[in-house]
């Protein structure tokens, strides 16, 4: 079980993968899988950093937990509330700089979805991946 | 990050070490860029990157489509197993020129 | 004449607006025209920070001069090409927190213009404000 | 920036002062959306605001829709020149309630 705060800041990524690696390991993720989870929660905070607090000051809760044979990753902001609608990955055959990200939560994990956040906060995304037996 | 340059009979060989993320992206860019404004042929050796993300992803598409209006070469060299993981989710390791050894990158 | 780079950083918008204000003083802006110049540079440095460099660090080199009856200003980023063709201010009558900055440039300036950037750089944008006789 | 809060009669008076910019409008953001959350009744006396921006005026315009979603009240009160001028410029003095002093808005 992991729920910690972190400012919501390029320089802090490293800090994320870090400790969403070690936990996700503790709770039993085989290592590709540790990988690639890694990478999903980076391009998430990635997106909060650059698209829900647009260079401002912030943190971004991060939490992991596991529930039965699901790995469950919820990223909470305190920024305003982010049009649902306009989150879509780029299509793969048009080639430009950006547009990868939400791509790359959707291809390694199993669910991504915004759920209600709590109250106060701004947004919650969770993302789920199935992992074997404890 | 870490981010070295040398040359090689003309073509730039640009080394890449660590986590390429959004923290260090931006510099990444930025070198890449220089040189693919000074029209330089460039090898780019990624045989140490253990991280990189949609930002560094980004960087590496906007050289390339740079080399590609200046008819300039652009390779990917010596890819590691962490960064062909994420070229592959991008489908770029269909797109971009990718080469084992900088050697065989400089003969090619 | 004020040619400046500073770092995009929301921290820095005061010094900018101060920056602004001094040299359009100087230059021979009424005061309500400065104010409004001020507005509007901070605004489209906002951009930069918010849509430009998202979070990441960059700088902003901030031109101000004066070409006749016209305070000319420029600024000048290093992040990624901007599609100019997303670039609109919302309608006023929809009600959101977002999308006044560029209203509000095209309200107080006279011409407000993405040209083509220095070598180098990746976006410049040119404001221009008609003022009376030196 | 200066945000300072007080209570009358079950009504929430916040002063704010000084520059409201893309530096400051996320805590003026956070605290007005604190109290929003309570469904407490505000009036913003921004008397003293020397400069605001869209990324202020947007704080204000989020709760301002949350007040308006609760049905209660949100007031912005002696509004200064320089405010006043953004709020003209967004076509948001017609918008808002708007009263000349604390006492009139508690009044009203
Ligand atoms: N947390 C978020 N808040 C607001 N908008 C977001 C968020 N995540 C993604 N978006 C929107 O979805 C788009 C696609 O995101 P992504 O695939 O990560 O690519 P990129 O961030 O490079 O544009 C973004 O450009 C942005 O408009
Ligand atoms: N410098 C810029 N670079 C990239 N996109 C920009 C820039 N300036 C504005 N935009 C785009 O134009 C939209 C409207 O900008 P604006 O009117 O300032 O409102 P807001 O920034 O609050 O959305 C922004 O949401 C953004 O998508």
């Amino acid at each position: 079980m992991m729920d910690t705060l972190f400012p919501a800041r390029p320089e802090r990524l490293c800090d994320i993968r870090r400790a969403v690696a070690e936990s996700a390991s503790r709770l039993g993720c085989p290592q590709p899988v540790v990988h690639d989870v890694v990478l999903a929660v980076d391009e998430a905070c990635q997106n909060i950093i650059r698209h829900a607090y647009q260079g401002c000051d912030g943190d971004i809760k991060v939490q992991v937990s596991r529930d039965d044979h699901r790995l469950v990753v919820r990223l909470i902001d305190f920024a305003p509330p982010v049009d649902v609608a306009k989150i879509c990955p780029r299509s793969l055959d048009e080639l430009r700089p950006g547009g990868l990200g939400t791509h790359f939560m959707r291809a390694v994990m199993d669910e991504v979805a915004f759920l209600p956040p709590p109250s106060g906060a701004g947004n919650m995304l969770q993302m789920i991946k199935r992992i074997g037996e404890p | 990050m870490n981010l070295k340059t040398h040359e090689n009979n003309g073509t730039v060989v640009v080394s890449l070490a660590g986590e390429i993320d959004l923290e260090h992206s931006p510099s990444v860019r930025k070198q890449l860029m220089e040189l693919m404004f000074d029209r330089r042929d460039v090898l780019v050796d990624m045989a140490q990157v253990a991280y990189i993300d949609s930002s560094g992803i980004a960087s590496l598409v906007e050289a390339y489509q740079m080399a590609r209006k200046n008819a300039t070469r652009f390779v990917l060299v010596a890819v590691s197993q962490p960064a062909l993981r994420v070229l592959q989710l991008a489908r770029l390791d269909k797109v971009f020129a990718l080469a084992d050894t900088v050697e065989a990158a400089l003969a090619g």
